[in-house]
């Protein structure tokens, strides 16, 4: 059983904390959650909510259909009272006086005047929804905000059971017994990738959705012994941690779209200086400014070429929180191991949903550097940066590390020992020892995640976030008897071939599922493999496709 | 004193014949060796422009980056490795123009580390365009009716951006520059050292001789510690004289590694020990 | 004097209520209309922040561009028509962080338009981060430790960079703000108007009350076009008191408009009357 | 007949003042010339070299094999004296002594102090040269640089007639009875295109090799009363020509690679605001620094995807000084046409290399603005900038022009009337109103250029400047019998697939010849059109590729 809430009403009224001790306490019970927000670009006003899926079995996309909407204002109500199942409720302030049939009209504002503490509202709100579903109160003190005071959380609680008062039951689901589960957003799950993997630098300039990377990375900084750095813009960011790599730190940086933009040009030099990098690139729709609180897939095309030149890059889309946090970790590796740019593109619907899943291990995790000391120089030799190796790979050495030795790097085309050079030569040389590792790195590739039946008509292809409304709309159809799979990839750049090659001859009918206009995975199969998509399912308005638009639209644009 | 030829590289150098970045490259070998840097504690961080190929004339680390873009890296490397004597070597286009934002704001930082701008008044490399510090009026190969933009004055807007070492010299004054050099790099902070410096084939105004006849040096009588009369002092650039020296000077101003806390507390965060489960109080935290 | 009303949108307001922008707004919309410039005669300017949704809430010309980038197209209209008032909202993050650089050269340019800020040390549409103008140790949603870059002075940046008309206003003088706000758009050339603004959701240190305790206003007394001490005035920001008004003003230093030949001694580029066959003069040339 | 010098010798040794001389007496003396210069970046010393072909045919691109060296210096001989013909020679001072059956050993040193003059060292050189392939002085003097006194051209006519008297001649050419042709370059023809098609505001930085195109239009401003604005960065170039094209003007700005990386956010904010906009990128090796004074073609699958987000835009590859003028006049068209950006692809080379074409002819031509008063109003009608039409195209007013109308342009996604909207239809709208217009440029789109035989077996696909040197090699291949041809793209995207598919299907081999390392025009035309090319003839050491190396590669590699 899985059930839907929506919170809905202005910026500034609190949804975050209702919504996040909902979340907690359905997790604590033992169930799977997922909430994802909708939110404006403001600060106060406007129309927000949030909504949270949560049930017995693993949730692994929002969905349009909800059980029940907690609405703070009318708007709320009038905005979203369709999407409301035949079973569905509406809870509100009797004050809000909504006349409809559907809503559940209840004395909150009453119930905080009786407990003296308007802010209350929320936390009745938050309990009555509990009743409504008839989910236990048992240690819902423990998921109140850590940073309330003792009084202010008796009274939060005071106000729970009072709402828990105001209505009876009216679903019921049987509580979960996961337990080794973690509630966590994409955003969080990168940081704490980077974290696990050794980060010691990030840098970056304020953008949303990339901006709570950064705020949880600083808010750690002290604690992790990491250095974190708001700059002037993003220019310096990427920069600036091209420098700490330099130096020898693990050095990240992330934006969105406008400032990813704006780094492009130091890719180039991560590329030539053969520097290891971490970006990440959060995206939201654009061009330009756009929708800056909005989700899209619209940046993919850009990264697989962003920069003047050639240089060797790879490209990792995350699908998950899960995803987030290990091919963060491994993005690190990556970077070090093949002395380059490793881009990570995650977008505002996967950096901001949270859900529960299963808490990371560590114990697989090993961090590689790729570092080498003076053990790699022959007596009197004297340390040449760019070394013509077999493999395009030259020892690193870290300056100051190696008595008497000096790193030089250079963003000109440049000689082993770094000095620059006008040689077609040595450019030759150095082109094709740079562009060595693209062959490389394809053996470190991962072939997409496949799922749904196994001899699939139709095979759906999408990429990062839309990994979970993918899962559930095959199972959706698969229950209906639809010959549907789907292949999510996660590793874009070198494209991994082998399973796409498998389905492109098994299957029927391909069909690229992507969040944005020009279709642009569809636009690298076809230019990598020639494999041609039969149909495409696009979306650009800046909301997340849920699993049943997915399944609505095979059905009626594809099968 | 380390011996000057410890600094040497075999790069050719393709400066023009007579350019006074040779007076400054000398200076520069001059002032490590004198300071004992050992080319493996230095770093010399550059941009694009004909300054900043400073570091393949000079035998330490470097990192040769982007036009405009060498503040950004210098602060990156300090702020992980502080053990390594930060310079940076860049030209007026690559530092005021290019780079403008990042100076102002690597000011504000207050890092431990040198700017050097070799001031040649043009963008030399690209041949003779107008920089942020071309003189009203001056023709140049880009502005045939002359510069209409006001040129930028480093030294005042270093000051006004709160920077706490400030000073001007001149490839004219190899002693005058070394001993600045050497203040400027031993100065607790971020210092600012502007170099006055002819470039023989595109800036024929601002000639050795047009230079030569119009710096003075400040002398005792002159106290660089008073930040009104060095903004004072900074506005003096012209005909009527171009005063060379420490022009501003702050004392015990904290500097950003002193207020990082991670910076201040701790080894650098290269060498942190660190496991990825060290990570795992952090994950806890979600259960 | 126009009707007020004229420069009134009907798109929703998307500032938070309290908010120190809404005094702007009213004081720029009687500025404007006290000095008669018809909506189609002005432009609004601006990059992206709080204070640059200013071009939709004004009825008027208006081009609301790029995080930062507000300077660059308001320059670009302007020299090609100069009949145009040309006026730049913008807040602090925008125009002193990630624009720094084109704040200093517009400066430079000295061209007739009039670049205001809404200072409210903060970054308010991204929530909460630390500007360029938030004070040292001050604790944000991103500094948890507080913040540990020296803030900027934007006013002592501007003099230092030449700027002819510099001043700083409150939100919570209204007739001060229009007033200022008038003498900086007659002002010929850029002028500079910082403006101290609440934000009442992310700044909990300069609130309403921070300002109004310490802002004073400078009287006849002052004399802003003494360079120097209005530097030594421009420094004054704290416990101390903070001066409103115009802190430094320049008169006659010639314009870009003025020096540029072009725009000096043409109609405005835009009208240029132009046919394919004009460009032969410069073709015959090759022959 | 086509002959070849090259002139060889340091940085500052005033190579450009000899090949100015030769070249223009040459052309004044009827013939067809072509001349290129590989320079080093630095400003004094290196080596560097100009070539110069000439003949009584047209002529297309530089040539390996050389008539004649003028060796400045002892390494020109060195460097180059390999490449000279069975038949050919080397002018040289006596003074250089280098012993060598090739050398003439002039006494050029002593003429010149004969004259009295050590400057005219370049001019007994050139009056050599013009001597040893039978050229008349005829006129000579009138191709002196204007910009001598009279006493110092006198100096240097007397060196000519002096250098004219040292050898006697080995070589003869008919001379031409070409008349009107112009000598010029690629980037001075752009400039020159720019000017013609009402150019009126240009915005950039330094950065060669695009500056050339910044300084003729610098130097014209005043006559041609345009405003030409040297900025800051990049950044602000771009920004400041979108807000010049906002107010009315033409406007454009030009860069190379990495300035380019640095405008790539703003391209995003024409996009979205639709405002015309022409950028010019005249590529050089990268990434970053790379080799600044050389030549590549790596910027093109960069350029398609540029900025984050989806709009549309045009990108048009120029191949020769002609194509220079014309595509960027008609750019200037289409950018106000379809209002959003068009961006011209050129290279080092192009930008650099002369040649004799026939005069530009400006009489067809026809400056289209598209730009709309009072008129598209109706009585009380509220100017919407962002009006949905039928095809896309909202009329454009100018602001200021029209009594009581404002014009407000929008970063964000926005309504008709431009502003901010969150809506999920308006974004809709908007996004299908802007992409729209790339349907609509296909009526636009000019076919690439064939050349060769009329069935080829083999046809080779080039783009942009490697014209000259494929029209060469198709020649060549020709006359021995090879069935190939060859499709020069100019216009590249949206991508002309007309001829392509039509060749596709009748030839057995495609093979693509491209400056860079990736192949990054094959790889447009397998993402947009399934054609795959059978073989590759890629080149990335920073020197354009020629005719002859075109020919040895094809029969070595393809035939
Ligand atoms: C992004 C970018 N823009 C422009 C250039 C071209 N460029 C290289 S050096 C230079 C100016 C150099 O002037 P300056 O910094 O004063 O150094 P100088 O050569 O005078 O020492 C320019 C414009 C570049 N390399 N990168
Ligand atoms: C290139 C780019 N970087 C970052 C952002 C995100 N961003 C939008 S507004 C803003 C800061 C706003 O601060 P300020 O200019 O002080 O304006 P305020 O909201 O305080 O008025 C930031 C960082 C962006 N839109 N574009
Ligand atoms: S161009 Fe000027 S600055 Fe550059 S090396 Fe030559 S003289 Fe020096
Ligand atoms: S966040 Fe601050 S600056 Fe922005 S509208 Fe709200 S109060 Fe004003
Ligand atoms: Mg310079
Ligand atoms: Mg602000």
């Amino acid at each position: 059983m899985k059930y839907n809430i929506l919170i809905g009403g202005q910026a500034g009224q609190g949804m975050d904390t209702i919504s996040d001790v909902l979340e907690k306490h359905l997790k604590s019970r033992g169930l799977f959650v997922f909430s994802n927000k909708d939110y404006m670009s403001r600060v106060r006003g406007g129309h927000n909510f949030i909504q949270i899926r949560f049930g017995d079995e693993p949730v692994y996309s929002h969905y349009p259909e909800l059980d029940l909407i907690i609405a703070l204002d009318k708007n709320t109500i009038e905005f979203h009272r369709d999407r409301l199942k035949a079973s569905g409720s509406i809870i509100a302030d009797e004050l809000i006086a909504y006349q409809n049939e559907r809503v559940i009209s209840l004395p909150i504002t009453k119930a905080t005047k009786e407990i003296g503490f308007y802010k209350a509202f929320g936390m009745v709100a938050a309990g009555a929804a509990l009743k409504y579903f008839n989910i236990s109160l048992e240690g819902v003190e423990k998921v109140l905000p850590k940073k309330f005071s003792d009084e202010i959380k008796t009274k939060n609680l005071d106000a729970i059971k009072k709402g828990y008062e105001l209505l009876e039951s009216r679903l019921s689901l049987s509580e979960g017994c996961t337990s080794n589960n973690i509630l966590i957003n994409g955003n969080t799950a990168i940081a704490l990738g980077a974290l696990a993997g050794g980060l010691s630098f990030y840098s970056a300039y304020p953008m949303t959705p990339a901006t709570s990377i950064m705020t949880y990375l600083s808010k750690k900084q002290v604690e992790a012994g990491i250095v974190v750095e708001q700059v002037e813009d993003e220019i310096s960011a990427i920069n600036m941690a091209i420098g700490a790599s330099y130096a020898g730190a693990r050095a990240m940086t992330g934006s969105s779209g406008g400032g990813f933009s704006l780094m492009v040009e130091a890719l180039g030099l991560a590329g030539i200086t053969e520097t290891p990098l971490v970006v990440v690139n959060s995206q939201r729709p654009g061009p330009a400014t756009g929708l800056p609180t909005r989700t899209e897939q619209s940046d993919l095309s850009f990264m697989l070429t962003a920069s003047h030149g050639e240089f060797p890059r790879m490209v990792i889309a995350l699908r998950n929180p899960e995803d987030a946090f290990y091919q963060t970790f491994r993005a690190l590796n990556l970077a070090d191991k093949y002395q380059t740019v490793v881009m990570i593109l995650t977008d505002q619907y996967l950096a901001d949903y949270r859900m529960t899943i299963p808490k990371f291990k560590l114990d697989g995790l090993k961090i590689e550097r790729y570092i080498s000391g003076e053990e790699v120089l022959e007596e009197g030799e004297e340390y040449r940066r760019y070394k013509l190796t077999g493999n395009g790979i030259s020892p690193r050495l870290i300056p100051g590390k190696v008595e008497g030795q000096i790193v030089l790097v250079d963003s000109d085309e440049h000689t082993e020992y770094s000095h620059i050079t006008e040689s077609a030569e040595v450019r030759n040389a150095m082109m094709e020892k740079r562009m060595k590792k693209l062959e490389l790195m394809k053996e470190d590739i991962i072939e997409p995640e496949y799922f749904g039946v196994e001899k699939p008509e139709v095979v759906l292809i999408g990429w990062g976030s839309t990994y979970g409304p993918l899962k559930e709309a095959v199972e959706m159809l698969n229950n209906e008897g639809y010959r549907v799979g789907a292949l999510s990839f996660g590793d874009i750049y070198p494209l991994p071939q082998k399973l796409l090659r498998k389905y492109a001859e098994e299957a029927k009918v391909l069909v690229n599922v992507e969040q944005n206009y020009t279709g642009q995975l569809a636009k690298l199969i076809m230019q990598e493999t020639g494999i041609k998509m039969d149909k495409s399912i696009l979306k650009y308005d800046g909301r997340q496709i849920d699993p049943k638009e997915i399944y609505n639209r095979v059905i009626s644009e594809v099968l | 004193m380390l011996d000057i030829k410890l600094y040497n590289t075999n790069d050719e150098n393709a400066w023009c014949p007579g350019c006074g970045n040779f007076s400054i490259l000398d200076a520069l070998k001059c002032a490590t060796a004198e300071l004992e840097i050992r080319p493996e504690d230095l770093v010399v961080v550059s941009g694009i422009g004909q300054a900043a190929k400073t570091p393949h004339y000079i035998r330490a680390n470097g990192f040769n980056g982007l036009h405009g873009r060498a503040l950004p890296p210098a602060q990156g490397i300090k702020m992980v490795n502080k053990n390594l004597k930060v310079i940076v070597t860049s030209g007026d286009g690559d530092s005021y123009g290019e780079g403008g934002n990042h100076f102002i704001h690597a000011i504000r930082r207050n890092m431990d580390i040198t700017h050097l701008v070799y001031d040649n008044q043009i963008y030399g490399l690209t041949k003779g365009q107008g920089s942020p510090t071309t003189a009203l009026g001056q023709k140049t190969t880009m502005q045939f009716e002359g510069v209409i933009q006001n040129p930028l004055n480093p030294l005042a807007l270093a000051i006004a951006s709160g920077a706490t070492f400030v000073a001007r010299t001149f490839t004219g004054d190899r002693e005058g520059m070394i001993k600045i050099l050497k203040e400027a790099i031993m100065h607790k902070g971020y210092s600012l050292v502007d170099i006055l410096q002819p470039c023989v084939s595109f800036n024929k105004v601002n000639t050795f001789k047009w230079y030569m006849d119009r710096v003075y040096s400040l002398d005792e009588s002159y106290d660089p510690t008073n930040k009104v009369l060095a903004f004072q002092k900074a506005l003096e650039f012209g005909d009527d004289g171009i005063p060379v020296g420490v022009i501003y000077r702050e004392y015990n101003k904290p500097i950003f590694e002193e207020l990082h806390p991670v910076i201040r507390d701790n080894e650098n965060v290269i060498d942190r020990v660190w496991n990825p489960q060290d990570a795992e109080k952090f994950i806890e935290e979600f259960m």
